[in-house]
């Protein structure tokens, strides 16, 4: 699953398959962490935003 | 979930809504939100501080039962006393596997009768010896019972020392507290005295990861082959998908990790 | 680790000799802890890493005929070095393949029980521990400690008595060498046969009679050179280590399966 | 009671009535429970399962619910990726079936598994070669997907919605789904397929082995194709099913008449290659180990060459034809017999791809195997249908899930007091018929 | 309030987050998963030092040589003993068993009393020393009212020390009642004896045989020394020699030889005696043999010739005549033909015209002390004791006839006849049996047509049973005085029956005593000491230790040290072929019974008409039915699920009789024979006659232990026992029987 993990070896099969994986998780995070953050300050500012 | 417009729609519907309801309450509800925010960062750090609190001081301590040995043992002065080192008493039976702690009867060669006034060597003479017991020492490198190691291999195949996994054990002069795992059962120096599984030596743990690391440098020093750099690795493979019969499957003694299979350390 | 000298144990059962006696499967179950229950007449619930299969001709009496067929794990090679059919699906790398010995390596203690393996093995070679392995009080007695007794909800199978291995090795170590004499590393099964109809050996040693008594054939991944002798489900690419001698037609066809056109004629293996 | 809770604009069943359904169902959830726990604490001796049987009921189970939970993320792809609009009335229900689905679908994987607590191996020591590992991470990882896709949703209700922290991360979410669904969309693809290179990379097993491309078994494009086809008939099952209880139309025509056609191409598509698929195996790849066609369903009390009937003629082409004809889809008779057809056709497909793989001999001196359920499986199967009724039954009641329905059902003044007494009585019937 | 709710909601998260930052879950989740690893409830063997004791294996007449491996002072494994003269590595799957009969739950774990009725299964604990003087107590009452003669005793053997320290304490006390189990072993004895005037042991030079024509043998299915057999199987393989398998049913041994030939049971006899037509008929035999050593054969030569042509031997038989013609024919021209006789493993005697019959056919072919032949072999005697002292019971007790009739007018041959001692306890005749010692045994069980068997024990007023485990015999005794096992004890250990070369193997303790029991020997002794005067005079050891040490003699210490003594073959075969008979030749003639060697069938009880099927029973190995211990955990395991599912025993019924029938495969019916009935499975099987069904023999036994007890049921109890009216010896191969459906 890490490079430290006693499987992993550095070959193409976890190059690729991990890859893929590392790849989604990271845009899964980026995406949540991005939304969280963002609604935490909307949340803060005056949310009168859409009176005027 | 709907489109990002009709949403805004929505919400925009939803807060029109709202004030039109009450403005009091909407002032109400800012003011809260403004005092709130201070406190619930505040309850965030809090929770967040106890919590770390637990679970790197409280729960080391609860997770390890201390234990003494039944009696204390001098390995310094022991050594001073033998002349083969570790072997004179951890010896290698002919059949190449390994002693272990003594039994009885190797101490009994010179402890037939109590020597000196060390209280711990009364009690092992007249609790052990004269009664024929063996002394139930608790073993600090205790390995379960599907790890396979061979000392033979290491020690006389190699010509490893003793203390590059037992670290210097051989120059105490009493014997450290047992500290056994309430859930495994396993003694605490398998894991090592790091909670968060730092090491500094390389007998501060005797983890699988342990054996794999000294294991990987040593391979690689004797066969260049042995354990491949992620560079030419990855041409390989990529050779090797290329065309599959260009290269010989050479890897390590296994085929899944490129160390050892399982069976060469596990039984 | 020097791994260009390579080993492949393998083993070579005269089914000509077996008798059917079953010495090996209990000789397997003494030697490496092997658990036993109550009732054992559900063979697909008994785990018996070598099992002896009871083969039958067909024929009306009289022409009827039986022959035994002791099954130990095959050790797969598969088409390259290594691709066993069980070793690849393993998704918690739990079972492995020695390039060093060609045996198909397993931890208990990795293994999770997804029976994914047993799935990929035509040859019903591995068993799932559904039951916790207990003994009647006193009988654990007689345990050895050579091979760890496995608990419930693991999957586990024939190792060739690799633990005879790491003996003779750390004695071979004692005595400042680094192989091992033919006789030195036998398996439980080979050891006890009362007929003399397993044997085992070194493969790509040319003086064990492993060897020179099916002459295995490199270019085609080991296919036996000698006539008499054939491996179980040859054209499925499996490449096993273990070869079965008779000097019957019948028997040595029940060893692949044949399309009816071919009956008579052994067609090549289909991969590789 | 807790009208604070229903969504505006709907109506819904007094609160004593629905607790009574949710308690019925609940009972059964209990039944399941307990054998689970049977299976975790006394071991998979609980089960019929057997050496010969390594795989069965369970991960059947697992396959087919997978396959059919397959409908969220095509949906989803449809939806977000090639902009089809009108699927917005229902993609959150097909967000809900499949977080659903998948959900069941790890729970019974912990359950089926002999050391639950080494579960997490598979991760830690992945062998990245073996098929089971790829679904095991992108079964997880879309999991996790789709409850990033199901959590809007619950922030859309009435009262969580008011809390402005929760109220801007649902939009801030929805704005950024699109993402979502794509990586959604990509480890869908790969789960769905690596569970048909699973039983297609056998090799050792010529009824399940697959010749494919590079490391992918032709079962591996199979099954990705057959649940994006057929996982949308079971949304629109499901959808068809939740209309029928409730009385009322849920979601308008032209997104199940969008779905269903789409899927019908699908289906003919993917039931054309699964066919050529067969006659390669059946001519070139089975006979190269020996084994005629017939040899795999003969010589045993089940598993006859009916299979191929059921599964490729009745449960592909038919609903397939169904479904891509404008008369087919539109007439509600029809629509049914299609979806019902085309879900029953994928699971049957994973049921052989799991069960008679094992059961089929190899040795030629072996012998069938035959095998059915102990309670335990059963109980513990039904589990996860019990869970989804409830769950369904819950996000219904108190979540937006049906954008149109307000629309669709008008609550005029007169007509209050109607539905008021009436609902209440058709889900009577409807849930408890035995009362009726 | 609000504030409360997200304060406490953020405390939560942040404390979610400090966790998940924290060591505590990664590390919890991993030690639980080393926990299952480490299941507490999982035994983990302790390792230590690995030694090796050199022993033999006694569980059956096989003598197998064992080298036990040690684990510290645990017994871990069994393994065949390289280099031994009988196995020479190989080992059985019984043998491989012995640890578990050894640490096994089915011992007993010390001195038992009866207290409850026989076969009640109540028992009390009490000390040897109670144990050794209720005894002797019993003994000596009965002595001094001059009723010596009435106490019995049945021994597993009559070779080595222990069972002549048996015999010599009956001697001693005035019994004459010394029985030994019978098997072919007899009828061989028998046979050589009016034969070849010797009293002998058969001894079969099979490693020069190049053709073997064996009777209904089996020569892998437990005949004569297990493994020994296998491993000559095994050989004859390499050298090519031929192996010829004539009886009912397809055994291993019949699948495993060159050639099978079905013959209908019970006729091997009349088989032979067509075989020595064609021979005779064709001048095939050896002239030089016939001629120089032979006397009667013109008058069984005309016998022959005019009864036992081809075509009426096919007719008893089953057996084409051109068969007979062509095996005949390849018996004689082949350069060393053996032949060979005993059913099954071998257990149960065959009728004495039979094995004539087979012997005349060996002296046909010259095969008679003679390469690749059979020879008569006297045992070693190395057993010498001081003489016994007997005093005027002494005297008079061994006045007095067997009780079993052996060496009777009627049978003056046979010297063990315990299948008649049944009738002759029930029967009082000649006198009443008072008390019975058995060792080594298990004739409750082993022993045809059980019931009568367990009436005649009722009617013993004390039992007492030497037995180690609580088997048949042991459960309906007064008193148990459990001996060590054989991995437990020293005990010398005499070659197996019909090998050539000398040999005695040693047991020895290969771990301590694991229970409160005492080697038999010891308890003997004891008795005799207790019982004083001239029996305590008779045994001048301590114990059986220094008897035994000091029998031995200068082979002591090779003994212990390789675990057996061995000696040249010519020690103990006869080699110029001289015959202790009246005419001092091999004789066609039975001086006994003045007639020439024929066949005479031996009957089988039950009429056709109620009873249209025959039931024979067959032995397979994994049954170990030639041990007096029932079948380990191991080696039940191994047994086929066509013989055993769950709790029931299959018949093997061949398909065409079955179709008649109406029967199918796996049903449950009901096998009824004239003696009993039980309920069986069936097994279709197309190695078998039709019209002939089959059972094995081994199970059905009772407390034994979870993983036997109830499992089939014993055929023994099936079948009733035959007497063969020229030896008295039960001679039966099988019963009438019917099949019903249930």
């Amino acid at each position: 699953m890490f490079p430290f993990n006693f499987e992993w070896i550095w070959d193409m099969g976890h190059v690729v398959f991990m890859g893929g994986l590392w790849y989604a998780l990271t845009i899964l995070g980026i995406g949540m962490t991005y939304c969280i953050i963002k609604a935490a300050i909307d949340a803060s500012k005056k949310n009168g935003e859409h009176h005027h | 979930m709907s489109t990002l417009d009709d949403h805004a729609k929505e919400m925009i519907e939803g807060a029109a809504h709202e004030t039109a309801a009450s403005q009091s309450t909407e002032g109400t509800i800012q003011k809260q939100d403004k005092g709130a925010g201070g406190t619930i960062i505040l309850f965030f750090i809090l929770g967040m501080f106890a919590s770390l609190i637990i679970g790197w001081v409280i729960f080391p301590k609860l997770l390890y039962s201390k234990k003494k040995q039944p009696i204390d043992f001098n390995h310094a002065f022991h050594v001073t006393q033998v002349d083969n080192g570790c072997e004179s008493c951890h010896f290698f039976r002919a059949d190449g596997t390994f002693s272990g702690v003594p039994k009885l009867d190797q101490c009994i060669e010179c402890h037939e009768e109590i020597q000196g006034i060390d209280p711990n060597e009364i009690k092992f003479v007249e609790d052990y010896v004269s009664k024929g017991r063996e002394v139930p020492w608790l073993i600090y490198s205790k390995q379960p019972d599907c790890v396979f190691f061979s000392h033979a291999a290491h020690i006389k195949s190699a010509n490893m020392e003793c203390v590059t996994c037992h670290g210097h054990i051989g120059e105490s002069k009493s014997l450290k507290v047992y500290e056994q795992n309430r859930i495994t059962g396993y003694s605490r120096d398998i894991w090592g005295e790091s909670i968060a599984g730092f090491k500094k030596n390389t007998w501060d743990r005797m983890k699988m990861d342990d054996c794999a690391e000294c294991h990987q440098k040593e391979s690689a020093k004797i066969e260049k082959r042995g354990i491949k750099t992620p560079t030419n690795r990855l041409i390989d493979d990529i050779v090797h998908v290329v065309s599959p019969w260009a290269l010989s499957t050479v890897k390590g003694s296994s085929v899944q990790t490129e160390r050892d299979a399982c069976f060469v350390c596990h039984k | 680790m020097k791994y260009n000298k390579n080993h492949r144990f393998g083993m070579v059962i005269d089914l000509d000799k077996c008798t059917g006696c079953g010495s090996c499967m209990v000789a397997c179950m003494a030697e490496n802890n092997v658990p036993f229950r109550k009732d054992e007449s559900n063979k697909l619930l008994s785990i018996t890493w070598m099992r002896v299969f009871r083969l039958t001709n067909g024929e009306p009496f009289p022409k009827t005929d039986i022959c035994y067929l002791p099954r130990p794990c095959m050790q797969c090679a598969g088409q390259h070095e290594g691709h066993s059919p069980c070793v690849s699906v393993c998704p918690a790398t739990a079972t492995d393949y020695g390039i060093e010995t060609g045996i198909v390596s397993q931890i208990y203690t990795r293994c999770f029980g997804c029976r994914y393996c047993m799935a990929s093995c035509p040859y019903h070679s591995r068993y799932f521990n559904w039951w916790d392995p207990i003994w009647p009080t006193g009988m654990e007695k007689y345990l050895s400690p050579n091979v760890s007794p496995r608990m419930r909800g693991v999957v586990e199978k024939c190792s060739f008595c690799y633990h005879r291995y790491q003996l003779a090795k750390e004695k071979a170590f004692m005595e400042k060498r680094r192989e091992l004499k033919e006789s030195e590393y036998q398996t439980a099964c080979a050891q006890a046969c009362p007929a003399n109809a397993i044997t085992f050996g070194d493969l790509n040693n040319p003086d064990h009679a492993v060897h020179r008594m099916v002459n295995p054939d490199p270019k085609h991944g080991g296919r036996p050179k000698n006539p008499h002798a054939v491996r179980l489900l040859e054209r499925l690419g499996t490449n096993p280590k273990v070869y079965y001698l008779s000097s019957r037609n019948w028997i040595r066809q029940a060893g692949d399966n044949h399309l009816k056109n071919e009956a008579k004629i052994k067609k090549p293996v289909h991969h590789g | 009671m807790d009208s604070a809770l229903i969504p505006k604009g709907v109506k819904r069943c007094p609160l004593w009535q629905f607790l009574l359904f949710i308690g019925a169902v609940g009972i059964v959830l209990l039944w399941g429970v307990y054998a689970m726990l049977l299976c975790w604490f006394k071991g998979l001796n609980q089960t019929n399962m057997n050496d010969y049987y390594g795989f069965a009921l369970w991960i059947w189970a697992d396959l087919a619910v997978i396959a059919v939970g397959g409908g969220a993320f095509f949906t989803g792809l449809l939806r977000y990726i090639f902009g089809k609009d009108v699927l917005k009335n229902i993609i959150n229900y097909a967000v809900l079936i499949g977080f659903i689905c998948y959900s069941s679908a790890l729970l019974i994987l912990a359950i089926d598994i002999g050391q639950p607590l080494r579960g997490w191996f598979i991760f830690w020591h992945a062998n990245v070669h073996s098929m089971l590992t790829e679904v095991a991470f992108c079964l997880s990882c879309y999991f996790g997907v789709l409850t990033i896709e199901y959590l809007p949703l619950i922030l859309e209700n009435r009262q969580i919605e008011k809390v402005p922290f929760f109220h801007h991360l649902s939009h801030n979410m929805h704005e950024v789904m699109a993402v979502f669904a794509a990586t959604g969309a990509f480890l869908s693809f790969f789960h769905q397929g690596s569970l048909g290179g699973v039983a297609g990379v056998l090799f050792g097993r010529p009824f399940a082995y697959r010749e494919g491309v590079f490391i992918w078994p032709w079962t591996f494009f199979l099954f990705t194709w057959s649940a994006a086809a057929c996982g949308p008939c079971f949304t629109i099952l499901v959808t068809k099913i939740t209309e029928t209880i409730t009385r009322k139309k849920l979601v308008k025509d032209n997104a199940i008449e969008l779905l269903a056609k789409i899927s019908g191409w699908m289906i003919l598509t993917y039931i054309i290659a699964k066919t050529m698929s067969m006659w390669y195996w059946a001519t070139v790849t089975a006979p190269s180990k020996g084994f005629t066609l017939m040899e795999f369903y003969s010589n045993n009390p089940l598993y006859g060459i009916w299979i191929v009937v059921a599964e490729i003629l009745i449960c592909g082409f038919v609903p397939a034809f169904i479904l891509i004809t404008k008369k087919g889809r539109k007439n509600p008779l029809t629509l049914w017999i299609a979806v019902i057809l085309a879900v029953i056709g994928v699971c049957l497909n994973r049921w052989v791809m799991v069960l008679q793989v094992m059961a089929v001999p190899v040795m030629t001196f072996d012998h069938w195997a035959m095998y059915y359920p102990s309670w335990q499986e059963v109980a513990t199967t039904i589990l996860p249908v019990a869970y989804g009724v409830i769950l369904i039954a819950i996000s219904y009641r108190y979540l937006p899930v049906f954008p149109n329905e307000a629309e669709l059902n008008p609550i005029e003044p007169v007509a209050e007091e109607a539905t008021a007494v009436e609902s209440p009585v058709e889900l009577e019937e409807d849930l408890k018929p035995a009362e009726a | 309030m609000k504030i409360g709710r997200r304060g406490f909601l953020s405390f939560v998260i942040g404390g979610a987050a400090g966790t998940a930052l924290s060591p505590l879950p990664w590390k919890l989740m991993d030690d639980t998963s080393i926990w299952t690893q480490m299941w507490p409830w999982t035994p983990v063997p302790e390792d230590g030092e690995a030694s090796y004791v050199n022993s033999v294996c006694t569980l059956c007449p096989g003598r197998c040589g064992i080298t036990v491996r040690k684990i510290e002072d645990r017994a871990v494994k069994i393994e065949g003993m390289r280099g031994n003269p009988v196995n020479n590595g190989g080992i059985c799957l019984l043998g491989l068993s012995g640890l578990q009969l050894l640490y096994g739950p089915t011992r007993i774990k010390s001195p038992l009393k009866r207290t409850g009725k026989r076969g009640q299964g109540k028992w009390d604990r009490i000390s040897w020393k109670e144990a050794v003087s209720m005894v002797v107590e019993k003994l000596g009452d009965l002595r001094s009212k001059g009723r010596a003669h009435t106490v019995g005793m049945i021994s597993g053997s009559d070779r080595g020390t222990v069972p002549h320290l048996f015999e010599r304490f009956l001697t001693a006390y005035g019994s004459p009642n010394f029985f030994r189990m019978p098997s072919v072993r007899d009828s061989y004895e028998l046979t050589l004896h009016i034969m070849q005037g010797v009293q002998a042991l058969p001894g079969f030079d099979f490693k020069n045989a190049d053709f073997i024509l064996s009777f209904g043998s089996g020569i892998i299915d437990g005949w004569g020394s297990p493994v020994r057999m296998m491993r000559n199987f095994s050989a004859w393989r390499n050298t090519g020699a031929k192996v010829i398998q004539i009886e009912p049913r397809l055994s291993n041994t019949a699948a495993k030889s060159n050639k099978w030939i079905p013959i209908n049971p019970g006729t091997e006899g009349a088989l032979a005696m067509g075989l020595a037509h064609v021979i005779i008929k064709e001048s095939l035999y050896d002239n030089g043999f016939i001629a120089d050593y032979a006397n009667g054969f013109d008058e069984w030569k005309r016998l022959v010739i005019d009864k036992y042509d081809p075509d009426s031997v096919a007719a008893i038989t089953g057996i084409d005549a051109g068969t007979i013609v062509a095996l005949a024919r390849s018996f004689a021209n082949a350069s060393n033909p053996l032949a060979i006789c005993g059913r099954g493993d071998g257990t149960t005697p065959v009728g004495l015209s039979d094995c004539m019959a087979v012997h005349a056919l060996n002296a046909l072919a010259g095969s008679i002390n003679n390469k690749g032949g059979i020879f008569a072999v006297s045992d070693l005697d190395y057993i010498h004791w001081p003489e016994i002292e007997m005093d005027a019971k002494a005297a008079v007790g061994m006045q007095h006839e067997r009780l079993d009739g052996a060496g009777s007018r009627k049978y003056p041959n046979s010297r063990y006849l315990p299948n008649r001692l049944p009738e002759a306890i029930l029967s009082e005749t000649p006198y009443p049996l008072e008390s019975l010692f058995i060792a080594g045994v298990n004739p409750l069980y082993t022993l045809m047509d059980t019931r009568p068997i367990e009436k005649a024990f009722e009617k013993i007023p004390f039992v007492v049973s030497f037995s180690s485990y609580m088997d048949e015999t042991a459960q309906r005794a007064d008193l148990i005085l459990p001996n060590h096992i054989y991995l437990e004890r020293y005990e010398d250990v005499p070659r197996p029956i019909g090998m050539l070369q000398p040999l005695i193997s040693l047991a020895k303790p290969v771990v301590e005593p694991q229970l409160d029991t005492k080697h038999a020997g010891d308890v003997i002794i004891q008795m005799a000491k207790g019982l004083g005067g001239s029996l305590a005079n008779s045994f001048p050891w301590e114990s059986y230790y220094s008897c035994l040490k000091e029998t031995l003699g200068e082979k002591w210490e090779i003994m212990v040290e390789k675990g057996f003594w061995s000696g040249s073959e010519s020690m103990t075969k006869n080699l110029e072929t001289s015959f202790d008979t009246v005419s001092g030749k091999f004789e066609f003639i039975n001086p006994d019974s003045g007639s020439a060697v024929q066949y005479k069938p031996v009957a089988v009880e039950g009429d056709r008409k109620s009873y249209p099927l025959i039931l024979i029973p067959y032995d397979s190995i994994r049954l170990a039915p030639n041990s007096f211990v029932g079948d380990p955990p191991f080696a039940i395991k191994t047994v086929d699920d066509s013989v055993l599912k769950h709790n029931d025993v299959f018949v093997e019924i061949n398909p065409k009789t079955a179709r008649v029938a109406g029967l199918r495969e796996g049903e449950l019916v009901l096998l009824s024979t004239p003696i009993g009935a039980g309920k069986v499975r069936i097994h279709l099987f197309e190695g078998i006659i039709p019209g002939i069904v089959a059972l094995p023999r081994g199970l059905g036994h009772t407390g034994s232990d979870d993983y036997l007890d109830g499992k089939g049921i014993n055929v023994n109890a099936l079948i009733g026992p035959v007497q063969d009216p020229d030896s008295g010896m039960d001679a039966a191969w099988g019963i009438r029987a019917k099949i019903s459906k249930v």
